[in-house]
């Protein structure tokens, strides 16, 4: 089990307990909470792969790290964005009970 | 001689880590350096509070404490027994998991941040490539505790305090980075320490400080105000205001937490001091060239305690700000300000050696400074008051 | 490989598995913001410097911010009584296994994984700075572009619709106030004289 | 233009700042335990009860339990003592066995000292009274109130000169009753028919028989005080 292997094996299991949390819970803000854990995982497996690649002077890898942080900022602020607007009509965040798309 | 005086705590350091096997080493001087800096700061912590109640008492035309030893510099001692002995009450609606360690997630930032500080000739602890970059992510960390504190104390006050701490340092956070991006686009590299030794050239005798530069005093002027914000001090406190809100958002904090979070607010004032230092006043750089022998720590130290009487200078002079001021100094004044000082520092880069680029970018930052600033003040005329419920 | 990799990874992990399950909102974004510091810890590990502190920057600093805001501003703070899970939970965590599964066996079985080099790649950030203002040009305007629309968009949905209703009356002018008609010389000063009329307007 | 404003203001408290060390007339704080304010004529804290000459003999005090009446947060406790004592006049009087004052309730109105007709309680201006026990440490008793004569003198010296012309007036009216009535007594044996002495004693203005036991009157009392 070299590093390599490792920190994949760690960003597949940060990705899953992301994942298996924006599946099951009910709370709207989770949810972007269990995106913003597998936007971490997949960051982290370019990292990985960077760090352990054959070319990691070529910085492709670290790059895309940093512009996908920074999109990752942008989804956040407007999924919040877009909770808390949904939160003043519907005074709920459960998703459960946010179906209709009448406005 | 001065040479050895003033690489001594290196010579130290090595001297020291010397007699352990060569596994151990590293952990052995970054421990003694983790040594250097818990002792040295929170020593200073105790001598500037005592300066700051001289210091605020003289200003107010009294003594201030001259009670608990010499010229009451043990009054430190008094306070910090007295924070130990005070019960610590903690609030029965209190998450008490979280109270408890709104202090300690405090005080982690803070010291994290002391790791990429320059105190002198290569007496940096963590020599980072990206050191600033580490200095500005660990200090972002910061509100994260101060919501700890003020959420889980499940007090209004203390969460109206963090909300309010939490916008102040977010709004000044940015025009502190973008004054120090003017510096790093003139260096042309993020280390703090060649950020220092740039400025360690002399020319008739006077230092390359970038204070000196029309952009640099610029940024410097936004650093300072935004420091000033950034760690919650004088005309920034409205967090802890005691007349509106007790005491923000350590309101519920009692006893020894209690002493944490005034240490970690210091220790916070002295890290973004030392940065400023680092970035305009030319780190451990002596002003003159006839000076430079004397050693380069205690430069560091002087200006250190320098701008800490400024800023006590500035808290006993300078009335509290409402939140819509506050914010309008940040968005509407320093923010612009800084931007038109990164494009005049871009400016001063490319105009090369000169008196057309200090010229220039003098003429810009003060047209800059005078719009904007006519701009912040357009609508204070002071018209008649209207009471909505008074009459 | 290091010890102190595996022990930031499995803090890394546990806080993660902590953001997910813990049922009070508040708890699950600090602990969120532990195992975002544990990603940038092992970011550091893999001698990626800059990108570990524009992690804790970014994430740390920001967006853990931003969803504690966001907890507060849905008034979702207190522990909620009734379950916490959707009601497809339990076909939820299937399918995750099932995920972990094929990506575990992928990473362990696959030969295809480069050997780790000797020399491990020291990143300055001129090295950076070149690169993206050579190679990465086009994708650094792009995300600039995209962070202010971002920004923007944010403010326009969360921003309250209707306009701040302005409780406070024009500037009174100061013309001299006649006494309301019918009443005798009302003895209110002028400013309330101004405040009935506009209010009464 | 913005910042002329701080700028001022920063000058101004520099001056003060360095005008601290410069000149030692800025610097208005009393260093007090070493250095006190003289005391101002009219200071009063806590009551005190008055002796000539001796604490226990020569208390003033005559437990005639006005003061605690009036006393209006009643933080005056008075126990008559059994036996009599003469006092300043020489008639036998009660004093009080005990005298307390719970200076924790005390408002230092100073209301006991005007309806004394005594003068024996007058009030004090030491203030350092603080103990460490706020239960048994602030109740003062008759021993820890008696203070003498010319300790009021030295506190009060024109104030304390007016009680003692009070007590000497006082003092000197009662000899001449005494006197008159020896006189009467000695005359009224020696002739039988004394019923010239009789009227000569009604008709000396002397108010009624101004037996000790029974209060004086009230009236004269102030106008000689004020």
């Amino acid at each position: 089990m070299n590093p390599l292997q490792f920190c994949l094996l760690v960003s597949a299991l940060l990705f899953s307990i992301g994942f298996a949390g924006a599946v099951t819970r009910r709370h709207a803000i989770l949810v972007l909470v269990g995106i913003e854990l597998m936007l971490n995982a997949g960051n982290l497996n370019l990292i990985a792969f960077w760090r352990f690649g054959p070319h990691p002077e070529a910085l492709t890898g670290f790059i895309f790290v940093l512009f996908s942080m920074a999109l990752a900022a942008a989804e956040a602020a407007v999924g919040l964005a877009l909770v808390i607007a949904i939160y003043r009509h519907k005074k709920t965040s459960n998703l459960d009970e946010v179906k209709e798309l009448k406005g | 001689m001065f040479g050895q005086l003033d690489q001594i705590f290196v010579t130290l350091l090595h001297w020291l880590v010397g007699f352990l096997p060569v596994a151990w080493r590293s952990l052995a001087s970054s421990l003694l350096c983790i040594g250097f800096v818990i002792s040295v700061f929170p020593g200073l912590f105790a001598l500037v509070t005592v300066i700051e109640r001289k210091g605020l008492g003289r200003i107010q035309n009294r003594y201030g404490p001259n009670r608990v030893g010499p010229f009451g510099f043990l009054q430190f001692a008094a306070d910090g027994i007295k924070s130990l002995i005070k019960e610590d009450i903690v609030p029965r609606a209190a998450d008490h998991v979280v109270h408890f360690l709104a202090p300690v997630v405090l005080l982690i930032p803070v010291l994290l941040a002391y790791a990429v500080l320059p105190f002198g000739q290569n007496m940096t602890i963590a020599d980072y490539d990206a050191g600033l970059l580490f200095f500005f992510a660990v200090g972002g960390a910061v509100e994260l505790s101060i919501f700890m504190a003020g959420w889980s104390s499940r007090n209004k006050y203390s969460l109206l305090g963090a909300m309010r701490a939490i916008a102040q340092m977010l709004s000044y956070e940015i025009p502190l980075i973008l004054s120090a991006v003017s510096v790093v686009m003139i260096v042309g590299s993020l280390n703090l320490s060649d950020i220092v030794s740039h400025q360690n050239h002399y020319t008739f005798g006077i230092a390359h400080w970038y204070v000196f530069t029309p952009w640099g005093l610029a940024g410097f002027l936004i650093f300072f105000i935004a420091s000033l914000a950034e760690s919650n001090r004088c005309p920034f406190d409205l967090p802890e205001a005691e007349s509106e809100i007790i005491a923000g958002y350590f309101t519920e904090y009692s006893g020894f937490k209690f002493a944490l979070f005034f240490l970690g607010e210091y220790l916070g004032m002295f890290a973004i001091c030392g940065l400023g230092i680092t970035l305009f006043l030319g780190g451990w750089t002596s002003p003159v060239s006839w000076l430079s022998w004397i050693p380069s720590y205690v430069w560091f130290l002087t200006k250190l305690l320098a701008i800490v009487f400024v800023f006590i200078w500035i808290r006993g002079t300078l009335p509290r700000l409402r939140m819509d001021q506050l914010m309008n100094l940040a968005w509407k004044f320093l923010l612009p300000l800084a931007l038109v000082n990164i494009v005049v520092a871009g400016l001063w880069h490319f105009l090369g050696a000169g008196a057309l680029r200090w010229l220039v970018c003098a003429v810009i930052l003060a047209a800059a400074y005078v719009a904007l600033g006519r701009a912040l003040m357009q609508h204070q005329k002071l018209g008649k008051r209207i009471y909505r419920f008074a009459y | 490989m290091s010890l102190i990799l595996v022990i930031t990874a499995v803090v890394t992990l546990l806080a993660a598995v902590a953001a997910m399950s813990l049922r009070n909102l508040v708890h699950s974004a600090l602990t969120l913001a532990v195992s975002f510091s544990g990603v940038a810890a092992i970011y550091l590990q893999l001698n990626a410097e800059f990108a570990g502190f524009t992690e804790i920057l970014v994430y740390v600093g920001a967006i853990a911010i931003l969803i504690v805001m966001a907890i507060l501003l849905t008034r979702s703070g207190e522990t909620p009584e009734k379950s916490v899970l959707t009601s497809g939970w339990l076909a939820g965590i299937a399918v995750t296994a099932l995920v972990f599964t094929i990506l575990g066996w992928a990473v362990l079985s696959s030969s295809a994984l480069p050997a780790a080099p000797a020399v491990p790649p020291h990143v300055t950030v001129k090295d950076i700075g070149m690169q993206l203002m050579t190679q990465y040009v086009l994708p650094l305007e792009i995300i600039g572009l995209v962070l202010t629309v971002a920004m923007i968009g944010a403010v326009v949905i969360a921003c309250k619709e209707e306009a701040p209703a302005r409780i406070l009356p024009v500037v009174a002018k100061t013309t001299e106030p006649q006494p309301a008609p019918g009443n005798p010389a009302a003895p209110i000063p002028a400013a309330a004289g101004a405040f009935k009329k506009a209010g009464a307007a | 233009m913005l910042g002329e404003q701080i700028i001022k203001g920063m000058v101004v408290t520099a001056r003060n700042f360095f005008g601290s060390y410069v000149s030692k007339d800025r610097l208005t704080t009393i260093q007090y335990p070493e250095e006190r304010l003289p005391q101002l004529h009219s200071t009063r804290q806590f009551p005190m009860l008055v002796y000539d000459g001796d604490p226990e003999k020569g208390l003033r005090c005559v437990a005639c339990t006005i003061c605690e009446k009036e006393c209006p947060p009643q933080c005056i406790f008075i126990v008559k003592s059994k036996d009599k004592k003469p006092d300043y006049k020489g008639q036998p009087q009660l004093y009080p066995a005990v005298f307390d004052i719970d200076i924790s309730v005390c408002m230092s109105c100073s209301i006991c000292v005007e309806v004394c007709p005594f003068e024996s309680i007058k009030m004090n201006t030491a203030f350092e009274l603080s103990t460490d026990n706020r239960f048994e440490g602030l109740l003062l008793h008759k021993q820890d109130l008696a203070k003498s004569n010319e300790y009021y003198h030295q506190m009060h010296p024109e104030d304390a000169g007016e009680s003692d012309a009070v007590l000497t007036a006082e003092k000197a009216k009662a000899e001449a009753k005494a006197k008159a009535a020896a006189e009467a007594k000695t005359k009224a044996p020696s002739t039988a028919t004394a019923t010239a002495a009789a009227p000569v004693a009604a008709a000396t203005p002397v108010p009624a028989p101004a037996t000790a036991a029974a209060p004086a009157p009230a009236a004269p009392q102030p106008t000689a005080t004020n």
